[in-house]
């Protein structure tokens, strides 16, 4: 699996960290109602067959962290963007 | 023993002669031989024996999927099993010997499972040695083991080196016969980096074997015009005994290269093999296609092979494989065969072909149309031939042609499932998409013209492709047959885990009708050549059994590897001693004068403890834990993580990363922090010193410093983005030394620079930039692990050894001691910090006794997860002391805790004890434990069992402090 | 038909054509008291102990593709119940002793081999912990034996010992620990699930989950609606999408484990072993290969096959523990989908939905999970409960704050 | 940071009376080493000392930082991140210069003695960085003067290409030794040199 990272280019898996799901949001609030959001943003996890946009840490590269999108049947690999832009992004797109 | 070697012609040298022996046995063969051609050269046709009924084997094949030539190879730590012959390289000197026999090849007692074959069909083993229950561990599996498996595998250390290697191409071509070879030159000739890859020594492919005409010349001609043309190309790169075994995701493939495989032994410099990594742009298989054996009575016998086989035998490498040849076929494709050996002066008795009508020239030898071969005589050798009409025919070779399979195996390593072609009769690779063409016979087409063309296609990467040359084309028509139904014999279709053509009815008659299920009732295709030969026969039976067509019952799943990859070259030079990097730290020259003894600490060396004369680990430590405590000790902490913090929001970072807070953090001061997960359990914990408003240097724990860095990148690009703020790993830059005891603080007064240390200049958590040695910059900080007075002083990692030594020579007065992790742990157990022992990842602060660090006035990652109910039920097992309550007695880790009187079970068990050491100063074993609501108990007797070492003591709960629980050493 | 040795020479007199098939090929019935989804180990022994525990009749199993074609049919056999924390050990100790008597029980040789089962270990904080896990195997009446290197050694002579770059200290040895021939125990379940009454329905795939007023009422496959009372969910990698049908977001990620299989060798090794400075474990087969794996790749995969960077890893680390591998050739590899839970330990459990049962996130350790797992998921099922062995395996005790982490790894679902 | 409080004269850094130990001081032994197989193809050295310094620019100063370091030669090593090495510059002395000049822009920490220099160039280089590293090594694809973070040998190394047939590779020092045995063999089978 080749992944285009937007710093170093082009470069092979063995150089990234995968950590799921991107579409998580941390919630705001630290109010014990927020409780349901925490378990939801700490635990639950889209999984999906098909394409998929996901946190990945180029570990061993520029060290930045990005969101790739990708299809978990067939791996292939549509787009990359640094998280940060992935945040500007209204409801993220890599 | 009759010569078999051609009087003329072939690849091989004749002028010079190679020695070699197989079984003990001395032969000569020519450079250019395999070890299978020279064997056949010497009139050995007996090579080997099959897996289940041990029958006399000899070459089916010439080629990479031979699956009943597989010899040990080589002597010692180089032998290598189940070797194939067919690819052996012939050098001077080599060994080898037959496998699967005893006490010998020719007689092997093994066969006597050929009695009993009747009984051992597919999937016996599932339906009995099942009574008594004992006997299968004792009795019946030991003796299916010895029977079973091939080779016989070496336990010595190979002496051999491997490599990996990267490699970027625009088109990578994967073998290298006429498709191949067109499609190399194309792209070559257009300027494009481009790699021909061919798993034979040499190249050319099809071409080398067969008799052919391009461009007017013979094909081996064209093809060396080409290799050279290509050779001189600087954008292209030939890779000879090359095996492309796998295509991975981004049109990576893996490819071995037998760099030193056709030599005795590599030169000291090279390695045996090396591993490839192909990234390209754009690939073409040009694999080629693989023929089948039919399914008849005697098919596995010595002398029965492949057509293709035995052309190759006689065209490349002047061997005949008999004296007396019949060929079996049901396509024009052997006739080639018949016509080959007749011009090589063989004697071919006839052609039996099962269609009934053909236009393919024999070239005078009789055809015997619309008959079939139903059973081979011999036992060790072909002894004559039985028609279904029960002709005899004398003869002591059969060349058997059932058709072509194009070899799809790679194009289907990526969940792509070939189709059937009903033309050809055989599966046809599925669509690869654009970066990864399929070409020639290994697309299924079968004229040399089509083939050419093909190859110029794919190697045209932009505009149009060239003009092929010109050749003479061999018809090719085909009609189906599978198995010979009138065989008497066996008939085999798996030749080397010996299933027949029996076992797929009866597979399917018992439920096992899935071609999957099949294969896995059957063991069919899963030997060493995968399938290559005999899987087709196997879905054509499976289909008719079941009532199916073939493309309904399709293939099994292709897998890598296309052949079988050694260990090695996929482990390279990463194993031994080199499996993982060392890292040293820059007081190792230092640790080491002083004799330390080194840890393993993840790839750290840690001086571990440093022994005198007659000391063990623990003698030395409790000195060391003596010596510091009484006087002064430095220890090298160099390893722990340091992590440059800057910006104007440093400190509102560090207050998301921590539990506590740092923004409050004084400037030239030191803080003690707790980092959590999100989930609310513990991560990390370490020192952080404020070295100015918007510069922090924080450490972590060893074990954790990559891990905190990744999350602390994470916190800032995805959660916090807004904060300003830069962070760095600075842990390389740094030798840290901790210089701890009653004397630590006149031991670095001598060295530090114009400084009078006290507590008012140096106070407890003062972080401060000085100087040392006249002018070394360093940062001393005033911390403790130890419990004692003590200090940790950071210089750059250049001068480290000479300020180790420096720090020692001035606390030489006071008797100072180097010490090491060893004392290090027993000390901080003695003073009841926590360690890995205890952050083991399933811990909470509370857990920990450090709940009160837990801001309850900012947001920081874990906070809200560490509020859930298992977190902070108060029944939690907590950080506790426990001591024995006989001073004499030892307590180990690991041990759980039960209270006083309960038998040991699951629903008793209170705990455990996670760290122990031998108090020197408490003269007894003390530790911590985790222990359920282990606080309110301190005082409580239990018993400390340790039944995996038979080991029972009584403890008692105390307080994790069990050293100086005032603190007074601290400020002493 | 019964297998035993007369069953096998009387038919080997009769030329073996009168063998019967193992299982039915029914077409599914359009109603069933309980569905289970996935003809896996654990969804076939399900099925099984349903009805042979429970005396239940109405039952199918529907599995997409052919029967074991999942991870049942693609593990690395082990099995062991060398479980540290209250939670699992129990529950793996009453698999362990199920698979004592499979054999007997489902009357199918599946090769159960308790060839002993030892983890190496490399530095003496692992030592430790294998001693804390040691004890807690023994206090609960597992077996379990802390071995040094010298042990070792006397076991294994041709280990790395003198060049190692992490040197092997020990080891905790489960001899009860083994191999099970992985695709009988499908085999074997199935028949005995078939031969109750049950309906095996292969290729028929779960593409919809229907309820009314928060109960289960069917199934929706490629061969139509299936009416059921109670649906059990055993899709092992496939979970989150199954789950998904009825609305559902799982603390679960799938991912790709790939094993090897290497040519076939005359006894090289003759128990599991794995090494605990890197990844790897190894065994031999019956049939001569030798067995091994390692680590997931890593990424979120749906896809049976993975990538040569783990393929390089588990192997280095192979002939770091055994330097004679060099020479030894892989023959094949293939990989798996693990539904990987947060905390590594497995689901068992009812579902906010009347009816609907979960069984999944067994990451790597689900085949030797497959007897109990199929006991107590069939007793969770049949009486509406979770038994006592699988009380902890709850689906909101991540909620809760009740994770069960043997490796302390936390939310990280690829680190388990 | 906050200087401790003076006793006496304070000691001028320049001072420095210490010699800097290269950790490869040991191990890097001239020579000529592998394969005879005429001039070597490749040569190594290890450059020592060296003043080196990480440089991250602040929020929304990335341009603004890259201005700064023109004339300093930087060699990217991450999104607005660059390392900058200097030779013959007193202890801290390189550091202390960016740190003022780069004042609220960027941040700097010093790394002259974290991180090893080794540089290898000669015709075979490309062969074998290839053992390591999957960057595509082309000069069309990375020319000289461009620098790329890799991993080699289960090391990571920011490497730069400083010339056609040469490279400099830059690893933690803590690893420099074992990496230093890795890369030499790697090129015994071309022959090199140690300089
Ligand atoms: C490479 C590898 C090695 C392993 N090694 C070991 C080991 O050594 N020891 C160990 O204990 N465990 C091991 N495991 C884990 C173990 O194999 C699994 O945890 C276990 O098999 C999962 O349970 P199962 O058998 O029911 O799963 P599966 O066999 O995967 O069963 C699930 C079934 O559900 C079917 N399915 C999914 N979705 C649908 C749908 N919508 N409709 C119909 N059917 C559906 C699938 O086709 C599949 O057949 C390994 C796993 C892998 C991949
Ligand atoms: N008349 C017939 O019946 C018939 C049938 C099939 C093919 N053919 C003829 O065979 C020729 C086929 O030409 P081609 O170029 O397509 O194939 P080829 O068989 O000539 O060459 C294929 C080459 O690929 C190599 N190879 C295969 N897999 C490899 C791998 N994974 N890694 C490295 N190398 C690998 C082989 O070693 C071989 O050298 C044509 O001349 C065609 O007419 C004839
Ligand atoms: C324990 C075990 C042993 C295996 N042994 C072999 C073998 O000897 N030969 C072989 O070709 N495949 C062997 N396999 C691999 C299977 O052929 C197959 O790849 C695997 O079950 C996954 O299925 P798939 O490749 O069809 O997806 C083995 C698999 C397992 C789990
Ligand atoms: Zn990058």
């Amino acid at each position: 699996m080749l992944i285009p990272c937007p710093h170093c280019g082009t470069r092979p898996v063995e150089e990234f960290t995968f950590l799921g799901d991107a579409s998580v949001k941390r919630p705001a609030s630290n109010d014990p109602s927020s409780m349901e959001q925490w378990y939801d943003y700490v635990y639950l996890r889209n999984n999906p067959k098909g394409r998929f946009d996901e946190f990945v840490h180029h570990s061993g590269g520029c060290r930045a962290w990005l969101v790739i999108s990708r299809d978990t049947e067939t791996h292939e690999v549509f787009g990359c963007v640094t998280v940060r832009d992935y945040g500007k992004t209204k409801g993220g797109k890599a | 023993m009759t010569s078999y070697r051609l009087s003329s012609g072939g690849l091989i040298d004749r002028t010079a002669s190679l020695n070699f022996k197989f079984d003990g046995k001395s032969f000569t063969g020519h450079p250019g031989d395999t070890l299978a051609s020279a064997l056949i050269a010497n009139g050995v046709h007996l090579m080997g024996r099959s897996f289940k009924y041990h029958r006399p084997r000899g070459v089916i094949t010439a080629g990479a999927a031979e699956p009943n030539a597989l010899v040990e190879l080589r002597e010692g730590g180089r032998k290598e099993a189940n070797t194939r012959a067919t690819m052996i390289e012939l050098y001077e000197g080599l060994t080898a010997q037959s496998q699967n026999r005893w006490p010998s090849l020719d007689f092997d007692i093994g066969a006597i499972n050929s009695l009993a074959s009747s009984m051992f069909v597919a999937g016996f083993y599932y339906k009995t040695f099942m009574w008594p229950k004992s006997f299968w561990e004792k009795i019946y599996e030991p003796i299916i083991r010895k029977a079973a498996g091939l080779g016989t595998a070496s336990k010595e250390a190979d002496p051999d080196k491997y490599e990996k290697a990267y490699a970027h191409c625009d088109l990578l071509v994967i073998g290298s016969g006429p498709t191949g070879l067109m499609a190399a030159l194309t792209a070559g000739r257009s300027g494009a980096r481009v790699i021909l890859a061919d798993e034979s020594a040499r190249l050319g492919g099809s071409l080398l074997n067969e008799r052919e005409e391009i461009d007017g010349d013979s094909g081996i001609a064209w093809a060396d015009g080409v290799i050279a043309e290509l050779g001189s190309m600087p954008n292209v790169t030939l890779m000879p005994r090359t095996t492309v075994f796998g295509w991975y995701d981004g049109n990576i493939f893996g490819a071995a290269e037998r760099v030193n495989d056709h030599v005795i032994a590599p030169s000291p410099y090279e390695p045996r093999q090396r591993y490839w990594r192909i990234i390209a742009k754009k690939a073409v298989l040009a694999a080629g296609a693989e023929e089948r054996p039919v399914a008849f009575g005697g098919n596995d016998i010595p002398g029965v092979m492949l057509a293709s086989a035995m052309r190759t035998y006689a065209n490349r490498y002047a061997a005949a494989a008999g004296k007396s040849v019949v060929v079996f076929t049901n396509n024009d494709s052997g006739y080639r065969t018949a016509r080959d050996m007749k011009a090589h002066g063989v004697h071919v008795e006839a052609i039996v072909d099962s269609r009934s009508e053909s236009k393919a020239d024999a070239g005078g030898v009789p055809v015997l149309r619309g008959r079939r071969i139903a059973d081979v005589g011999g036992k060790k050798l072909a002894a004559g031939i039985e028609l279904d009409d029960h002709t005899h025919i004398g003869c002591d070779a059969v060349a058997m042609s059932g058709g072509w399979s194009p070899i799809v195996n790679l194009a289907c390593h990526r969940g792509g499932r070939p189709a059937w072609n009903d033309q050809i009769l055989g599966f046809v690779p599925p669509d690869t998409g654009k970066d990864f063409i399929v070409a020639g016979a290994a697309a299924g087409r079968m004229l040399l013209s089509e083939c050419l063309a093909d190859g110029a296609r794919a190697g045209t990467l932009k505009g149009k492709a060239p003009a092929t040359p010109k050749c003479r084309d061999e018809a090719f028509a085909i009609a189906p047959l599978w198995w010979v139904k009138e065989s008497h014999g066996k008939a085999f279709i798996d030749y080397q885990n010996d299933s027949t053509a029996k076992d797929l009815p009866l597979a399917a008659r018992e439920g096992y009708r899935d071609i999957e299920l099949a294969k896995r009732y059957t063991t069919t295709g899963m030997a060493t050549d995968q399938g290559k030969l005999g899987n087709v026969n196997a879905i054509a039976i499976l289909a008719e059994a079941t009532g199916k067509s073939m493309e309904q019952v399709g293939t099994t799943t292709f897998r890598p590897y296309y052949t079988p990859v050694s260990f090695g070259a996929f482990a390279g030079p990463f194993h031994g001693h080199h499996f993982q990097p060392v890292r040293k730290t820059p007081l190792h020259d230092w640790a080491d004068e002083l004799g330390a003894v080194f840890v393993e600490t993840g790839l750290w060396m840690r001086s571990s403890w440093f022994p005198l004369e007659g000391e063990d680990w623990l003698a030395a430590a409790s000195r060391e834990v003596v010596a510091t405590r009484e006087r002064v000790g430095i220890c090298d902490v160099s390893t722990l993580g340091k992590i440059d913090v800057q910006g104007k929001d440093a400190g509102a970072f560090l207050d998301k990363l921590y539990c506590n807070t740092f923004s409050t953090l004084a400037v030239g001061r030191a803080r003690y922090g707790l980092m959590l997960r999100e989930d609310g359990i513990v991560y990390d914990d370490g020192t952080t010193s404020r070295l100015a408003d918007d510069h922090y240097v924080m450490t972590t724990t060893t074990a954790n410093a990559a891990k905190v860095m990744a999350q602390m990148e994470f916190a800032h690009q995805a959660l916090f983005p807004e904060l300003d703020v830069t962070y760095v790993t600075v842990t390389e830059q740094w030798a840290q030394m901790a210089v701890a005891g009653p004397k630590a603080r006149a031991t670095l007064q001598k060295i530090v620079d114009g400084l009078e240390m006290n507590d008012q200049s140096v106070p407890y958590m003062a972080a401060l930039e000085v100087t040392v040695l006249n002018g070394v910059p360093a940062r001393l900080f005033r911390l403790s692990f130890s419990g004692e007075h003590a200090y940790e002083l950071a210089v750059p990692a250049d001068y480290g050894n000479m300020v180790a030594r420096a720090v020692m020579q001035a606390g030489d007065e006071f008797g100072i001691v180097p010490y090491g992790v060893e004392a290090l742990s027993i000390m901080r157990i003695e003073k009841g910090h926590v360690a890995g022992g205890e952050l083991n990842g399933t811990t909470t602060a509370a857990d920990l006794g450090l709940g009160k660090m837990m801001s309850s006035k900012k947001d920081y990652i874990g906070r809200m997860m560490a509020q859930r109910p298992g977190l902070t039920d108060p029944n939690r097992q907590c950080v506790v002391g426990i001591r024995p309550v006989d001073p004499q007695d030892r307590i180990r880790s690991g041990s759980h805790i039960l209270k006083d009187g309960d038998r040991p079970s699951m629903a008793a068990d209170q705990g455990y004890v996670c760290s122990v050491a031998w108090s020197p100063m408490l003269n007894m074993w003390i530790g911590l434990a985790l222990i359920a609501n282990g606080r309110a108990r301190h005082g409580e007797v239990v018993q400390v069992w340790d039944g995996l070492r038979g080991h029972k003591v009584m403890g008692e709960i105390c307080d994790p402090v069990h050293f100086d629980k005032e603190n007074k050493r601290l400020h002493a | 038909m019964k297998y035993s040795i007369f069953s096998l020479l009387k038919n080997t007199l009769s030329g073996h054509k009168d063998w019967t098939p193992a299982w039915r090929e029914p077409e599914p019935k359009p109603e069933y008291d309980i569905v289970i989804v996935g003809g896996g180990g654990h969804g076939l022994a399900t099925a099984y102990y349903l009805a042979k525990e429970h005396g239940l009749k109405n039952i199918a199993v529907l599995e997409k593709g052919w029967l074991g074609s999942g991870n049942i049919g693609r593990n690395t056999t082990i099995i062991r119940s060398n479980y540290m924390l209250p939670g699992n050990n129990p529950f793996y100790e009453w698999s362990m002793k199920l698979w004592e008597n499979l054999e007997q029980d489902f009357n199918f040789n599946a090769m159960v081999s308790q060839r002993g089962v030892l983890n190496l270990c490399h530095t003496d904080a692992q030592r430790d912990a294998y001693a804390r896990r040691g004890n807690a195997m023994r206090i609960d009446g597992v077996d379990a034996e802390l071995l040094d290197a010298h042990d070792v050694k006397r076991m294994y002579p041709f280990f790395d010992y003198a060049n190692a770059r992490f040197p092997i200290k020990g080891g905790l040895l489960q001899r009860r620990g083994g191999t099970v021939r992985h695709d009988a125990v499908a085999w074997g379940y199935a028949r005995g699930a078939d031969s109750r009454g049950v309906d095996i329905i292969q290729r028929c795939e779960v593409t919809g989950i229907r309820t009314e007023n928060g109960k289960v009422v069917g199934v929706d496959t490629n061969r139509g609606f299936i009416k059921c009372k109670k649906l059990g969910l055993a899709a092992a990698g496939n979970s989150s999408e199954v789950a998904a049908m009825a609305g559902m977001k799982l603390p679960i990620e799938s991912h790709v484990l790939q094993a090897f299989v290497s040519e076939g060798l005359k006894p090289f090794i003759d128990g599991v072993v794995t090494f605990g400075a890197g990844h790897f474990y190894v065994s031999q087969s019956d049939k001569g290969g030798l067995v091994f794996g390692g680590d997931i790749d890593g990424y979120n995969s749906y896809a049976r096959r993975g990538n040569l960077p783990m393929v390089e890893h588990v192997i280095e680390a192979g002939v770091a523990m055994i330097p004679s591998l060099a020479r030894v050739r892989v023959l094949r590899s293939w990989g798996g989908i693990m539904d990987m839970s947060m905390d590594g330990s497995p689901i068992i459990d009812k579902t906010h939905i009347d009816g609907l049962y979960l069984n999944a996130g067994w990451c790597y350790g689900g085949f030797k999970a497959t007897p109990a797992s199929g006991w107590c998921f069939a007793h969770t099922i049949a009486r509406n409960e979770p038994h006592k062995l699988n009380a902890a395996y709850r689906l909101d005790r991540f909620r809760t704050g009740h994770m069960i982490d043997e490796k302390g790894q936390g939310a990280t679902p690829n680190l388990h | 940071m906050p200087k401790a409080p003076v006793r006496s004269k304070p000691v001028a850094v320049a001072e420095v009376i210490l010699p800097r130990v290269s950790p490869l001081a040991d191990v890097a032994v001239q020579g000529r080493f592998g394969a005879d197989r005429g001039a070597p193809g490749v040569t190594f050295s290890v450059r020592h000392p060296l003043s080196i310094a990480t440089v991250i620019a602040r929020a929304g100063k990335g341009k603004a930082t890259a201005q700064a370091l023109a004339e300093y030669e930087p060699r990217w090593a991450g999104p607005d991140q660059y390392f900058v090495v200097a030779q013959g510059r007193g202890e801290g002395a390189l550091y202390r210069e960016l740190k003022s000049a780069l004042d609220g822009i960027a941040s700097v920490s010093d790394q002259s003695h974290g991180r090893v220099i080794i540089r290898i160039e000669g015709p075979k280089v490309r062969n074998v960085l290839a053992k390591g590293t999957p960057v595509d090594l082309h000069a069309d694809e990375f020319p000289a003067g461009k620098s790329a973070l890799t991993q080699m040998a289960h090391v990571g190394v920011h490497m730069t290409r400083v010339g056609e047939d040469a490279f400099e590779l830059s690893v933690f020092r803590g690893f420099s030794e074992s990496f230093w045995e890795w890369i030499t063999e790697q090129a015994e089978e071309f022959g090199y040199q140690v300089r």
